[in-house]
């Protein structure tokens, strides 16, 4: 199995996660993060005095898929989530070497 | 004792204690960072109770008893002598003392502005109460209380000189000797709650009503054009400021439109019972204009950490409201003029005098006062008090638990 | 001149800016966005600085001005002739001119609730601006300045179709003609602060006591009458809409019931004047009922994006108390009942042609003052800047930083 | 009817409702969990508006009515038999009515704070309902309608019986019949929103200012004198809590400081018409100290979850002022001595009746109320419920949303 | 080493706390995060309006572990977390190929 | 490619950050997090009541890195983060399969 990270633009999430649940993937666990990057934060500027917001706010989505479903995963995500601009965020893919279901213990692909 | 007046003043007296709680306290808390929310609440409530308790021992007489020139006597020590039966003008006296201890309530605390961040707690009460006792009392009495300058005939309705260019010089001051905050001024974060800060302007706003048409201390004509003028002050300056952001960055801001809301009232204060409707918005225009720049120029220029603009927003409007109202008192409809055979000229030298003589004055007592507290209990918290927050490494608390 | 009306006033005064602000801001700032809370607290504020300075310059004369029966006159022009010796009844006339200010700030201000998060911050002022002088300056002379509807003996006390049919109305067509909020009504996200909604609900009744029994322009029985009326219209309308919810839902709410409030202080204010403390609870039982429907209807039915309900609550809430009042005015004790010789069918039929006159005229001249201003500025903002937020993209700041 | 009176009266019911809503609200909503911040300002809320409809049908008349030394008559139900004209002292009835009101809005939301995040919203509604014609009216009439206690010649200026003592006792009983929070007391978590605490604590300061001076029922010197002793009452328990957290635990907290205020403004109110500014700063010293030892031994002690200090704060600070009232009225200047040939003696005799039996009263009244509430509709949320907040489970919405 | 990581009700976290120090297991990292899965996420109600809130909080435990304890981790986890309800969550193990302590340097499993 | 997840003080971030860049790593996310461990957390004391804080506010930093470059980031983070007191934090490392960058859809080191 596959853990899929994805850091993206925070309104794109609806798009992402109907792309997902399109190629069959029910569940997903979103973060509130702040990315720091190529994309210059902006600024703010408080009476007369100008202030560098440089971490920016993202949301990361986890994701855990089989083997097999993952690379669609990433693919669909890429889809929704791209506007073509620098912040549009990263992918990263781990080995997920086992899930767990807690309500009824069933693991592996089952358990997603 | 005139019941209508009586009520009024009850009434003035709620509404400038509501300036400070939570007024001035939100205006203020929301400026800071989300760590020393807390703290900063915590100086304006602990200053006002600090200050009501002076007021009641020593500050009321010394300001308001007969005296000399310089300052008032000492017969009524924790308000001897003041019973059911004592007037004061139209009022009773004890409602006088209550309505003036508010502004001794408010005055020490707009100063909290200049440190906040980076002050020891018990700094800030001993500063503030000794300030109140050197500063606030004595030049109440030169102004308020038939002192020198009141002699001198200055005009200063509801306290341009008494309460803002104190306040304001003193805070820049106490600003100066304990330092910027840490990574001042590249690293300073921006303010953690923007909405806040509107409140506590929007709370300060329908305050000034009672700080201002109060100080007719009468429910009369005078408090009725004060009570215009400063509302057309308050919003002339927001517009001011908004209209400068909007030219300059593009972007007009809603903490940068309150500051000038703020501006403006200060600015209108001593003017309010001189001025009519176009005063007031002249003197809107005029303080948001000089507020602005004066805070490109401690903080920008001077780089001095007057972390929330006292000296820029309240002294420097304070004295610009003073400073003009001889030039003002005639514009218009319902200014009232000028004193008998007093010219402009004589009336802005007046003027002029009391706005150098008590920022003098404010400067090199609390140089004093700061100098005594820095000795006997220190000034500045930590570095890793100041990484770490006030709200807990002061208080114990933490100010969002959500 | 009457000190004892002049100080209740002044009070009055105070708490209809209160009602504004930080009132209807913080209502309305806790019922949007997070991404677009200082948008609301901006326009709001931006706004009662506009709408001052309007006031000042032209609106008070057009409205009390002696003028003919459409429009008042232009010798008041920046409150020409304003001294401290005009009076207006038994206030100085700069207080009476101060008290209806704020009545200028808050009607406006209300309409703000229908076009949140996708208006540009120019096109608010602009449509409020040009708004107060060709909507609201006419239509307070037709009622309250001895025009053509005060001629014919309309009863209005504080406001029900001179404050809430001219904003509701124009409210509703503003929103139809900006459009929806994107993804309306499916995809709309709940209120981001429940308990700031509440906040700015209970000022909003506080002050509305000023706003109602100020309305009495004196400290006497009237306003005594009024302020008991009003208060028991709303904790009355309130209760109607948390039973409603509870049947409906089976879980009441808090945004619920201080919407009944607001319901509840709209339906009163023009009968306040008029009834007693029954009739009080009979229009809180009314418009708690007709303004749900009403919401219902607009915004479920129709599908008009009238977004925080402006015209569901104060327009259908201040024509049901316009209505109802020449019913209710003989109901129970305290009720002033109708002019000698006014048949309560008379009075109804005055009151219809009222509301009528005045929906159709507040509609018309905004249809065209909106065509203006989008031919001029633009109304709506880009679809990327809906998404973001207006809070940075208008005003370049970040409403929480926790 | 006076003019001036009822001015100041206006503006002491607009302040007094400003303390329950939303002063009382924010301040006890700040002290519970984020996720029941929602509950308690409905509760409060809600309250208020149940409170206003039953004190017009029935509370009025049976507290104030003539009747027999124990309850009022019948004659005033729906506020019958009060139009424009009826007077109450200098003041309209109707304004008399609406004052006395707001008290009977805020006594029973005071409770609110023993039983909060674990009671059924309805049993909220019904057990204070209940309480209000069953308690409080009866005891208003006994202490201010010319019942027994009035005969005997009982001092109670603002309510220290009347309000204070009434709740208090009632709220501990609820919170024992309740049972205290899961996880009570080791796992409860601290306030979720110190800030919000000072906030609500400030506005009831301010609003205090028309409780207790508005119950002069006039605008004269007795107003004034109780406005100052309350206010340094207040300032003076504040720092009384700080400097006991101070040395206690070296961090004096906002949270802290504010409990010092309120205790501070509770003690001063039933003799808040008796001392004058010397006596407020003793009254403030004693309620300080008082009310926190009681704090330690209802929660740390005696372990019973008066989850927000009802008693501990409001009846024992109410009782303490009551009880020592006597001793104080004669101290310094300003107080009114007590009245011809009664000696402090009888005073103190009588005073300690009204507090022994209206506790009595309270307890046995509320046992009943209980009883019978949690036969019809049960009291407490289920443990489910509990846990996961009473602002979705009951009332459907979240108080957060950033 | 494993790095266990499980998303809970948040109302069960001290439970789950209480089970890992049963056996040993002396610290975690809590975060506030969002899930969308099987479980339905609640409606709300205003004005009249239904909200359809899809995202659910949840509190996502990252616990590292040595090899052995990661198994007695995951049956604890699921014990202490377990309501058998839609929405008790989910376990995740990955591979964790180096620990560090900050403080000490120490490495590996001295470094949980 | 590797994951480096630090855990550290939240005053501690710009110190780490510029440390990173030092060595050239370009982009982090940070994430709030709540941390439970060896270092006690404070009490608070409202009303007199002791309430125990356990769970202590820190910052997770995720930073994706090629191998070669992962272990100067770890060293880099550690100087940067540590100041010898319990609390410091600590420092996980996994192996990351792929980045993918949204933008261009770069993957593997580029992506970074
Ligand atoms: N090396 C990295 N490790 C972890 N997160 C990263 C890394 N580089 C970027 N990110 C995350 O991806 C987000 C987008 O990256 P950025 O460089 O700003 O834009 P882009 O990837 O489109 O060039 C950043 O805000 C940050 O959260
Ligand atoms: N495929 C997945 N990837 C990541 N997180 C998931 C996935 N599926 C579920 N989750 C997380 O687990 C939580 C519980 O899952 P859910 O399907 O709602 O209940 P259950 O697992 O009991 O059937 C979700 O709220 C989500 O945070
Ligand atoms: N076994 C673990 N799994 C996940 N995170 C941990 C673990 N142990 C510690 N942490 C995280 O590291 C932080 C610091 O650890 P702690 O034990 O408090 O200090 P130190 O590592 O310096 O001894 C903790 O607050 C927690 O967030």
């Amino acid at each position: 199995m596959k853990m899929i990270v994805a850091i993206i633009q925070p309104h794109r999430l609806d798009n992402v996660r109907e792309a997902l649940s399109d190629i069959g993937v029910a569940g997903l666990t979103v973060t509130e993060v702040k990315g720091y990057g190529r994309q210059k934060g902006h600024t703010e500027i408080y009476r007369g005095a100008e202030y560098q917001i440089q971490y920016i706010p993202k949301l990361k989505l986890e994701i855990a898929t089989d083997d097999k479903t993952a690379e669609q995963a990433v693919v669909a995500i890429r889809a929704a989530a791209g506007q073509n601009k620098i912040g549009d965020g990263k992918i990263f893919v781990f080995n997920l070497e086992d899930a767990i279901r807690i309500r009824t213990g069933e693991s592996g692909d089952e358990a997603l | 004792m005139n019941a209508a007046d009586t009520g009024w003043i009850l009434t003035a007296t709620a509404l400038v204690l509501l300036m400070t709680l939570p007024g001035l306290a939100l205006f203020y808390a929301g400026l800071v960072q989300s760590k020393n929310i807390l703290s900063v609440l915590m100086q304006c409530i602990a200053v006002a109770c600090a200050a009501s308790l002076i007021w009641f021992a020593v500050g009321y007489t010394l300001a308001f008893d007969e005296g000399n020139g310089w300052i008032g006597g000492t017969s009524k020590l924790f308000l001897a002598g003041i019973d059911r039966n004592s007037v004061s003008g139209t009022l009773p006296e004890s409602l006088f003392a209550m309505f003036q201890m508010t502004f001794a309530i408010i005055t020490p605390a707009l100063m909290i502005g200049a440190f906040v961040e980076r002050i020891k707690f018990g700094a800030v009460i001993m500063i503030c109460s000794l300030w109140l006792v050197v500063v606030y009392a004595p030049v109440t009495h030169w102004v308020w209380g038939g002192g020198w300058l009141a002699e001198r005939g200055i005009i200063d309705f509801a306290g341009g000189i008494v309460v803002h260019v104190t306040a304001g010089v003193s805070a820049l001051v106490i600003a100066v000797m304990l330092g910027a905050r840490k990574g001042f001024p590249e690293k300073i974060t921006p303010p953690h709650a923007p909405w806040m800060v509107m409140v506590g302007a929007s709370l300060l706003w329908v305050g000034w009503f009672g700080f201002n048409a109060g100080s007719a201390v009468a429910a009369d004509q005078n408090a009725a054009m004060a009570m215009i003028a400063t509302h057309l002050s308050a919003a002339t300056a927001s517009l001011v400021w908004l209209a400068i952001e909007k030219f300059r960055f593009g972007k007009p801001s809603l903490v940068g439109l309150v500051t000038g809301t703020i501006a403006g009232l200060a600015t209108v204060t001593p003017a309010s019972g001189t001025v009519g409707p176009l005063g007031g918005v002249l003197l809107g225009l005029a303080g948001g204009l000089v507020c602005y720049l004066a805070v490109e120029v401690i903080k920008m220029r001077m780089r001095i950490d007057d972390s929330l603009d006292v000296l820029a927003v309240h002294g420097v409007g304070g004295a610009t409201g003073t400073l003009l109202l001889p030039f003002l008192a005639t514009i218009g409809y319902g200014g009232t003029g000028l004193a008998e055979g007093v010219t402009i000229g004589n009336q802005f030298l007046t003027q002029l005098i009391g706005v150098a003589v008590v920022a003098f004055w404010s400067a090199l007592a609390t140089i004093i006062i700061v100098l005594v507290t820095k000795s006997m209990i220190g000034l500045r918290v930590t570095n890793d008090e100041e990484v770490e927050g006030l709200d807990f490494t002061y208080h114990g608390e933490t100010g969002y638990r959500q």
